[in-house]
């Protein structure tokens, strides 16, 4: 009978860490008069981040085979362990993205920071949660603090109007889920994830409850990745938003919901698996379609990357869709690579802004390559591996997945993803074009010394060509996630 | 018409459950919006109370619980959003809000 | 020796290598031209050396050729041929040469006629600039010739056969800052590249039906699978019949034969020596050669021959009636060369292989001869070449004169001079073939030719000085470097007949005396039931002999009557006035040009008011023809490439873009409006979900 | 000689020497010491050049079909190798590569103004990805490479190139990346047929692997119905790259555009790739595709002749008459690939390397008067080779090699080529010859247009001839026309093998391929019967 | 017995009438202190239903939560905004009309749905929610005895949530 024992309490102890560690944080950033130096708090923050992952290899490194606790309601497995240490690195590097604007905004730090940790709590329970009621409260958890976060620059209207928009469609979406979860749990009886499986199996038919139930369900989960139509909130949160928040919004949120996604759809519903796929594949099809064609004639560079990580939404989905072993690292992967990509290219967005929303229109990069041609370099690269092509991770995480379509049939869909990504070439290239062919004029932005940003575009730098020239090792690492396939 | 099933309340949530979308969809005035998305929690809550009477299951219950902190929790937050967009629009109506578009 | 013949191309082209790279602005002008001299020289030496020791070689007294083979040119690799019923054949050619009749009689006279011509233009250019580039390109047609004639195969007779048209190419165009030589020079160029079309389609056809290219192996092979040969191949033609098509265009167009020949009058614009060399000694009578060469494939295909025999004739006469009304003194003697070129493949389409072959040697003489004279002329009057202009020079240039008038008598056929001979013989064979249509154009033509040949010596001459005061006080004989080359041909004009008197006549009465015939025996195959020929009785012979001799003669008086002695122009004058259509048609050259302009007209749209501005009297034939056609459908397909092809690409782009902003429209900025497009979009799902499920 | 060289690492040496180069300038070099850049840049290429040379020499042509092969795990996961291997016909595309490396980098030293250090920095990453598309034995490290090289190329046409450089560029690399995105399925198709199979086709059970040697052993069990679609993905690919009509359009923007190294890689190189990827995927790969689609390669190459032939006749630029000149002789170099005998694909390869050699000289002298008066309008010229009577007899050298003169490289390619067609189809093989008399005459009518006729054009006056730096990088190109015009047998001995086995591959007659592939098993693939291909 | 069930069925038309009654309220009141009033009585009516199927528990922490707390929230930030700007000139969007037609549409296609899902003999064990470990106590045991043991991991992530959304109430409340 599941009880709460003292084992289970060290098997959650990634989370209460980090969860203490937050509160830590808060009380620090508060009770210290005029508050702790925001320098600290980063540090603090990023510290706490990095002791957790370490802590969740070892723990993961120590049991044997996947582990649940309380009732079934939280599971530790390979899959959650890879999730858990990407959410944690995209996160980090949040952290690290985060520290000008923290500067800039005069915000209290220690609140700041300590939502981020809270946040990543969120997802890491999210990762493991395995009922519905916890996979949705986690799911809230970390809602609601990118919510505040994407309203943090109070100041600004744009900001302002994030925060709205998001929250409201966020909570409407939150709540259509929230009815397709009671649904389903009415047409099942049961909110854990297996009790639904072996339910659905063993009705001869699904009842209407639980198709409702699945579909409101995965909706809410297409909302949080931003998939066509359940994207319309993104373009304009995205630009709204302070852009370490836009990072953290594109990476870590879009990467814990896919793991919830993923896990619902592959050990709660396999036995819907023809009516998912095929509803899926409609809407990465039309994802990254309209993905890629919407970012065609932007010129505000948040904008621009806020479609194409629609568009990107649209290529993991395929993945999700595939269904076989290969998919399911493939989607692990690919965003892998896309996470460190995507905080690579808000890194070097943040350091051409200035306090109001400068460094977004693709005329400040004007003859950047001239001007540092470093920054420009690493800029070419990001750009590359979104358009993905080789020698970037990019690339790599792309074959996969249209790998994966190819061996599970869904041909169509792999062609027109593959000529949808030949055409983003055109948009990305728009801002590789004013960097490297259009000559600096007074206006533009010189970029400015951030020795913690610089060192996390450096890093993302650097992995996202290890992960195009070597990737192995992270394959290993993707591999550790697979579940058992239908 | 002589029993009441599920059904019923299953209906009945679901008429509320539009009504609420309805509410976010159309209304103008932020906190009425705000009011609707309770509805819609509500709406869930009925749903869950109903299943957990018809499987005879406490689950539905606790379910029920959590929506309602979780409904707090974001109301706490929505009115939160609300106050600061008074603050810089002297306004309540969310299609003031429209720099952000295209 | 003869195991160096391929050293004999080689020695000129090494003359070009240093003359125009190695030495290139480090010589004086004489030493430049007797280093081209001295290569041709020893060319030619080196040519007399082979030919005697190959004459003294068992190859020889065996009937076959004597082969040097240097290395694999072009290993193609495997293919399937049809003589060896598809089965695959490693099919490789080298760069190899051969010494057997044929080619000893023509390197001979090419190196031989070549020497003079070299020896000449130190004179003739001496002040010209451009001096070394004109000897270099000299001598790499020297070599170029040489290979055309010397190689083993067919292959390596098309690198000379192109390598004579490029050297052409640039030699016609040796005047580049004048607007028409260069123009000329493409003309003849790319006229010549459509004859080689055909040769190259001729060679491929070789090939893949019997597997090589090298003249032994292949006529063997053709001689062991005549079937195959005769059977039925494209176009309703059999296999030879094609392949000799294909090889009589590319003769066409290297000897100027309709329809192709529109190139050759236009090639007068290059200096005169040139035009002695390549269009009357040697480059127009490759054509002649390749036949002769392939003689075998023409015995095949006798309907070809007819092709061949008529065409030519047909050349002869059409050149000839041109020549009449020409007044420029060059027109004329390459209307001339036009005209016996006819002749030459009259005696080829006749079956008269060695007679052919025996004119072009002949031919070589005089008409290097006639043009070298005319080149003197011309010198003397300052470039002047209207003979209008000219007139009573025997005064002022004797030499010149004495020997210019060898050289047509030569060629009006007055026996015992050197044209006498070969076309008498001509006529003969074709009278014996029983084509006695052609015979009598032949005839006809015959008196033609001594009749304008007159008609310039006349003009030029004879009768009062035409031209301007200045023009008559620059008068002069040329130099001896020029008049020496004269006197030499003038020999040879005379005695170089006496190589092929018909046997058992005058003092020749001996079985196989014929020494030209005797000795080009072997290369003329004889195939069963193909060519073989009768023998004339004596009588006859005699009796055709004194027809075309009065023919000349009549030739001769009517050109005396018409421009001969005081009268000078004045009768000619009547005549054109008396007929004065005829002229027309005779000074426009038949419109040729013009024709082929029309059929432009109506092959391109639009483009023939452009077309008719053209100067009427140079219009510029087939290559304008090529050049409208293909700038037409070149525009038009440009046009294509910019709206159609690039077209349909920017109009995706331009439909992705249209898109773009559409689906832009929808983030409208409204937030009530995305909750509609939110629930829109749950509505779909959930309805798309519940059909699938329903069925 | 040279034989030590079999087990050294040779090949991965050649290829990364140039990206090495680029590092270094990047890092150690100031951009702002131009001289210094430009020097090190000629250094390294002419270093890579020399390196590739013993190649050459201890190549063995009866050895194995792919010599100084090295192999190392790469993606285990997918079986992907790190493999690295060259027979005949990568061997010539090599050192062609890193030969006109060396040249294009000459013709840059005054050519190129600014942002010197970026310009070699990209021709060297350039060098690097050519190089390792020809070298390469494993499809997806192919694909890799293949795509590499288009990054440096846009730049090289986006930052230094003419007026519309913006649009040429972004077109280049949408046009190329368009056609590979969709090869990229196609190897997939291939990778997983190899496998368990695909789209309900039963697959082969090998285990994953990108070998192109093991695609070739399979190739000729794939069903006829997928070889179709696969060879159909590839085609978009390669013909884009080649490029066949209709796809051309590119390069003429492309082209003009470009710096003169640009173009003379362009063409020498880029272009090559297309007919390559035909020779070394398409053809053994896929035989009975091959076989069925032959009518409609044979006809999109003959209409790339003749079009290509007529639209450069209509250009007033000379770079874009060259460019299209280039339509029309790739289209010839495709005519003779798709006879599927010996003759046709020896020639067409030879032919690929002529068009390399003649055309990038051609770029490069039509660069060196572009450098002198900045204009390549023709009608802008006229009598210079009064002024520039060395240009101008190089000039006519080239013209005459790209026309076909015998005792030039053209002729011998073409010929070959012609002889092979002519087996297939005489109709095929006379429109290839009447290519050839339209090259002839729009080359010459260039040529005249330029360099005869009376110099009416004051601005020409000034011109001066070529200066040493030039004659030395048109030299080399010159004297190796010469070389395969009058003896072209070594490169055809080095063909020799490579081509017979690609022969054997697409006429389903396996075991004389394999006989080639040492301790390779021969597949048990019925012979496609001609009879039914022929119509 | 009978009158018993009736009375069931009457409260449960009544209420569940009441609830959707002033729903609809709530979204079309002009002066949101209407509509917040109209809120209040919905959540009542809710209360109501939630007894009627015996979730006793429920019923009260329904009452008290949102009528005590949320509640409170609302009126307390009515409060805070002045009046005379949250009176809306007009109530709704442009696209007001097309939604409800949408609405409509959608709710009368599910109903009809909904009315005919089968799902067979409803609260089989009556005692599931009174009894811990097999003795009867009450509904609040019941609850409570599960949620704080099996469900006592969303219970702190609650928690969590509920710290966050506090510090968001106070970060985006906070005048500058």
């Amino acid at each position: 009978m599941a009880g709460m024992s003292p084992q289970d309490f060290l098997l959650l102890g990634p989370e209460i860490l980090l969860a203490a560690l937050g509160l830590i944080l808060l009380l620090w950033g508060a009770l210290a008069d005029k508050g702790a130096g925001n320098r600290a708090c980063s540090t603090f923050a990023f510290l706490s981040l990095v002791v957790t992952m370490i802590y969740v290899t070892v723990q993961h490194m120590s049991l044997e085979g996947p582990t649940r606790i309380l009732a079934d309601s939280f599971i530790l497995d390979g899959f959650s362990f890879v999730w858990k240490i990407m959410v944690l690195l995209a996160v980090a590097l949040t952290v690290l993205l985060s520290q000008r604007f923290v500067e800039d905004g005069g915000y209290r730090p220690g609140e700041y920071y300590s939502l981020l940790l809270y946040a990543a709590t969120g997802m890491m329970f999210m990762a493991s949660g395995f009922n519905l009621i916890s996979i949705w409260i986690s799911l809230e958890l970390m809602a609601l603090s990118s919510y505040i976060m994407a309203g943090y620059f109070k100041r600004e209207l744009k900001s302002n109007e994030a925060a709205l928009k998001y929250f409201v469609l966020g909570a409407l979406s939150s709540g259509v889920m929230l009815y397709g979860m009671s649904l389903l749990y009415g047409g099942t009886g049961s909110i854990q994830l297996e009790g639904i499986a072996s339910a659905i199996a063993a009705a001869e038919s699904p009842s209407l409850l639980v198709v409702m139930g699945w579909v409101l369900l995965v909706v809410g989960l297409l909302f949080k990745v931003a998939a066509v139509p359940f994207h319309v909130w993104a373009p304009d949160v995205y630009v709204g938003a302070p852009t370490p928040v836009t990072a953290f919004l594109a990476v870590a949120s879009k990467t814990a919901s896919f793991a919830i996604l993923v896990r619902i759809l592959y050990q709660g519903l396999p036995g819907l698996r023809v009516d998912w796929q095929i509803i899926l594949a409609a809407v990465a099809v039309v994802t990254m379609v309209w993905g890629n064609l919407a970012a065609l004639t932007q010129d505000n560079v948040k904008r621009l990357l806020a479609y194409s990580s629609i568009a990107h939404a649209g290529y993991v989905l395929v993945g999700v869709l595939a269904l076989n072993e290969i998919g399911l690292w493939a989607v692990v992967y690919y965003l892998l690579a896309y996470g460190f990509i995507t905080m690579g290219t808000f890194g070097t967005v943040i350091l051409l802004e200035r306090k109001s929303y400068a460094g977004e229109t693709c005329e400040d990069y004007a003859g950047l390559a001239s001007r540092s041609p470093f920054l420009a370099a690493m800029m070419l690269v990001f750009m590359l591996a979104l358009t993905g092509i080789p020698p970037t991770g990019g690339f790599v995480g792309k074959f996969y997945l249209f790998a994966a379509a190819i061996q599970a049939g869904w041909t169509w869909v792999a062609v027109i993803g593959v000529l949808m990504s030949a055409v983003s070439l055109y948009y990305y290239f728009r801002i590789v074009v004013f960097m490297y062919q259009k000559e600096t004029t007074e206006t533009t932005p010189e970029p400015l010394r951030e020795p913690a940003l610089a060192g996390a575009i450096i890093l993302c730098f650097v992995l996202t060509l290890v992960l195009g020239l070597y990737p192995a090792p992270f394959i290993e690492f993707a591999k550790t996630a697979l579940l058992p396939l239908p | 018409m002589t029993e009441i099933t599920t059904n019923h309340y299953m209906v009945v949530s679901f008429l509320l459950f539009s009504i609420g979308i309805l509410g976010v969809m159309t209304r103008r005035n932020l906190i009425v919006v705000l009011m609707s998305i309770e509805l819609i929690l509500n709406a869930v809550n009925i749903n869950l109370i109903s299943f957990s009477y018809q499987h005879s299951d406490l689950t539905g219950q606790i379910f029920a619980i959590f929506t309602i902190c979780v409904a707090a929790g974001e109301a706490a937050v929505g009115l939160g959003i609300l106050l600061a967009l008074y603050r810089l629009r002297h306004s309540t109506e969310i299609d003031r809000a429209v720099e952000l578009e295209g | 020796m003869k195991e160096f013949v391929w050293l004999i191309p080689l020695i000129p082209l090494v003359g070009a290598f240093l003359n125009g790279v190695v030495l290139r602005n480090r010589l004086s002008r004489p030493q430049v031209g007797w280093l081209a001299v001295t290569a041709v020289g020893l060319a030619c030496v080196l040519s007399i050396a082979a030919v005697a020791s190959y004459m003294g070689s068992p190859e020889h007294h065996e009937h076959t050729s004597f082969e040097v083979e240097l290395y694999d040119w072009v290993p193609a690799g495997d293919l399937e041929v049809a003589s060896e019923e598809g089965a695959l054949r490693d099919f490789s050619v080298s760069l190899g040469f051969m010494l057997d009749p044929l080619s000893s009689v023509m390197i001979l006279f090419v190196t031989f006629v070549g020497t003079l011509i070299h020896i000449y233009s130190i004179g003739y250019m001496a002040h010209e600039d451009g001096f070394q580039r004109y000897f270099t390109y000299l001598n790499l047609f020297m070599g170029a010739m040489l290979t055309l004639i010397l190689g083993n195969n067919y292959l390596v007779m098309f690198v000379g056969w192109e390598g004579v048209g490029f050297c052409s190419y640039l030699l016609i165009g040796f005047y580049y800052q004048e607007e028409f030589p260069p123009y000329a020079g493409r003309k003849a160029f790319i006229v010549n590249r459509i004859g080689d079309l055909g040769f190259m389609v001729g060679l491929l056809a070789l090939v893949s039906n019997f597997g090589s290219l090298r003249y032994s192996e292949l006529f063997a092979t053709v001689a062991a699978n005549i079937e195959l040969a005769e059977s039925d191949y494209v176009l309703g033609m059999s296999v030879v019949g094609f392949i000799t098509l294909c090889l009589f265009i590319g003769a066409a167009g290297k000897s100027a034969q309709i329809p192709l020949f529109v190139w050759l009058p236009d090639a007068m614009a290059g200096p005169t020596p040139v035009s002695a060399l390549i269009h009357a000694a040697t480059m127009v009578t490759a054509g002649v050669y390749m036949l002769a060469r392939s003689n075998v494939l023409f015995q095949l295909a006798g309907g070809t021959s007819q092709l061949v025999a008529i065409i030519g004739c047909a050349t002869a006469l059409m050149a000839a009636t041109i020549a009449l009304a020409q007044t420029d003194i060059k027109k004329v003697l390459a209307y001339s060369t036009v005209s016996q070129l006819g002749y030459m493949f009259l005696a080829c389409g006749v079956g008269a292989y060695v007679a052919a072959i025996f004119h072009v040697f002949t031919h070589a003489f005089f008409k290097a001869l006639l043009f070298l004279g005319s080149g003197s002329v011309i010198h003397a009057m300052g470039g002047e070449q209207d003979m209008r202009q000219m007139g009573g020079l025997r005064k002022f240039m004797p030499v010149t004169y004495k020997t210019f008038l060898v050289g047509t008598i030569a060629i009006a056929g007055i026996p015992p001079l050197a044209g006498f001979f070969s076309k008498d013989e001509i006529l003969a064979e074709t009278f014996l073939g029983g084509h006695y249509i052609l015979w009598i154009v032949g005839l006809i033509t015959a008196g033609l030719t001594a009749l304008y040949m007159f008609r310039a010596v006349y003009l030029t001459f004879h009768g009062g000085f035409r031209g301007t005061a200045e023009q008559r006080n620059h008068l002069h004989e040329s130099p001896t470097l020029m008049t020496m080359p004269l006197v030499v041909l003038a020999v040879g004009a005379v005695i170089a007949g006496l190589f092929g008197i018909p046997e058992g006549m005058l003092f020749n009465a001996v079985e196989g005396s014929n020494l030209f015939h005797h000795f080009l025996e072997p290369v003329i195959a004889e195939l069963p039931g193909h060519g073989e020929h009768g023998h004339l009785s004596l009588g006859v012979e005699w009796i055709l002999i004194l027809v075309s001799v009065a023919v000349a003669v009549f030739g001769i008086l009517a050109a005396w009557r018409n421009y001969g002695g005081p009268v000078g122009l004045g009768h000619g004058e009547e005549w054109a006035r008396r007929f004065p259509g005829i002229h027309r048609v005779l000074v426009n050259k038949y419109s040729v040009d013009e024709f082929y302009d029309a059929t432009v007209v109506r092959g391109t749209w639009g483009l023939a008011r452009q077309l008719f501005r053209f100067d009427g009297a140079v219009i510029d034939g087939i290559v304008m023809m090529v050049r409208h056609v293909t700038v037409g459908v070149a525009l038009l397909s440009g046009f294509f490439d910019k709206y159609v092809v690039d077209g349909l690409v920017n109009l995706v782009a331009w439909v992705l873009n249209r898109f773009s902003r559409m689906l832009r429209k929808v983030q409208s900025g409204l937030v009530s409006q995305y909750a509609l497009v939110v629930v829109v979009g749950v509505l779909m799902l959930v309805f798309a979900a519940v059909i699938l499920r329903s069925q | 000689m040279f034989d030590w060289l079999a087990d050294t690492h040779i090949l991965s040496i050649v290829a990364y020497i140039p990206l090495v180069g680029a590092i270094f300038i990047i890092a150690f070099v100031r951009g702002s010491d131009a001289v210094r850049v430009r020097n090190i840049a000629t250094g390294v290429a002419f270093v890579d050049f020399l390196v590739s040379l013993p190649l050459w020499f201890s190549f063995d042509p009866d050895g194995e079909l792919f010599q100084f092969r090295e192999s190392h795990e790469w993606i285990s996961a997918i079986g992907v190798r790190y493999e690295f291997g060259i027979d005949g016909i990568s061997l010539l595309m090599v050192l062609l590569t890193t030969l006109l490396g060396v040249l294009a980098i000459l013709s840059s030293w005054t050519a190129v103004k600014e942002r010197q250090k970026e310009y070699y920095v990209f021709l060297l990453l350039l060098q690097t990805g050519m190089l390792g598309v020809f070298m390469a034995m494993d499809f997806f490290l192919f694909y890799v490479f293949w795509e590499v090289m288009l990054v440096p190329m846009y730049f090289l046409i986006g930052i230094w190139g003419g007026p519309r450089k913006l649009y040429a560029a972004i077109k280049f690399f949408l046009y190329t990346l368009a056609g590979s995105v969709v090869m990229l399925l196609g190897i997939l198709a291939l990778f997983f047929f190899n496998q368990d199979g695909l789209l309900g086709h039963q697959g082969m059970g090998n285990e994953a692997s990108f070998s192109i040697l093991q695609f070739h052993e399979i190739g000729a069990q794939i069903p006829a119905g997928l070889q179709f679609w696969i060879f159909l993905a590839f085609f978009v690919s390669f013909a884009i790259k080649v490029p066949m009509f209709p796809f051309h359009t590119w390069l003429p923007d492309a082209h003009v555009e470009a710096p003169t190294a640009g173009s003379v890689i362009l063409a020498g190189v880029l272009l090559k790739m297309g007919t390559y990827g035909f020779v070394r995927f398409s053809l053994p790969i896929l035989p009975d595709a091959t076989w069925q689609l032959l009518p409609w390669m044979a006809g999109l190459s003959i209409v790339g002749i003749v079009y290509g032939g007529l639209v450069a006749m209509a250009q007033k630029d000379m770079k874009k008459l060259v460019a299209y000149s280039s339509v029309s002789h790739l289209g010839f170099v495709m005519l003779g690939l798709f006879a599927l005998n010996g003759p046709g694909v020896n020639g067409s390869i030879l032919q690929m390397i002529n068009h390399g050699l003649s055309t990038g000289a051609l770029f490069l002298l039509v660069g060196i008067i572009y450098e002198r008066r900045h204009t390549r309008m023709i009608s802008e010229y006229g009598g210079i080779s009064k002024k520039m009577p060395v240009f101008a007899t190089y000039f006519l050298i080239i013209t005459m090699a790209s026309i076909g003169l015998p005792t030039l490289n053209g002729f011998v390619g073409e010929f070959t080529i012609l002889v092979g067609v002519f087996n297939r189809s005489w109709v095929w093989a006379t429109f290839g010859a009447l290519g050839i008399v339209l090259g002839a005459a729009y080359m010459l009518w260039m040529y005249q247009r330029v360099f005869f006729g009376p110099m009416d054009n004051p601005d020409n006056e000034s011109l001066e001839d070529m200066n040493r730096r030039e004659v030395l990088y048109i030299l080399p190109l010159v004297i190796l026309c010469f070389w395969i015009g009058l003896y072209p047998k070594p490169f055809f001995r080095i063909l020799e093998k490579p081509v017979d086995y690609v022969v054997a591959r697409v006429n389903g007659d396996s075991v004389a391929a394999t006989a080639a592939l040492p301790g390779s098993v021969a597949p048990t693939a019925p012979p496609v019967a001609l009879a039914e291909v022929e119509e | 017995m009978e009158g018993l069930i009736s009375g069931e069925v009457i409260l449960f038309y009544v209420f569940a009438a009441a609830a959707l009654v002033a729903a609809v309220g709530v979204i079309s009141m002009r002066n949101p202190m209407y509509s917040a009033i109209c809120l209040l009585a919905c959540f009542v009516a809710v209360a109501v239903l939630f007894l009627l199927r015996h979730a006793e528990f429920l019923g009260v922490v329904q009452l008290f939560v949102y009528g005590g707390g949320i509640m409170v929230l609302f009126l307390f930030v009515i409060m805070l905004v002045n009046f005379s700007q949250l009176k809306e000139v007009d109530l709704y969007v442009g696209h007001s009309r097309a939604a409800a037609l949408l609405v409509l549409v959608m709710a009368s296609f599910f109903v009809a749905l909904l009315v005919g899902v089968d799902l067979g003999p409803a609260f089989t064990e009556p005692l599931a929610f009174l009894s811990v470990e097999g003795e009867v106590m009450g509904n609040s045991q019941a609850v409570a005895w599960s949620l704080y043991r099996d469900y006592l991991l969303p219970f702190e992530i609650a928690s969590i949530f509920l710290l966050v959304a506090m510090i968001g109430a106070v970060v985006l409340g906070r005048e500058h």
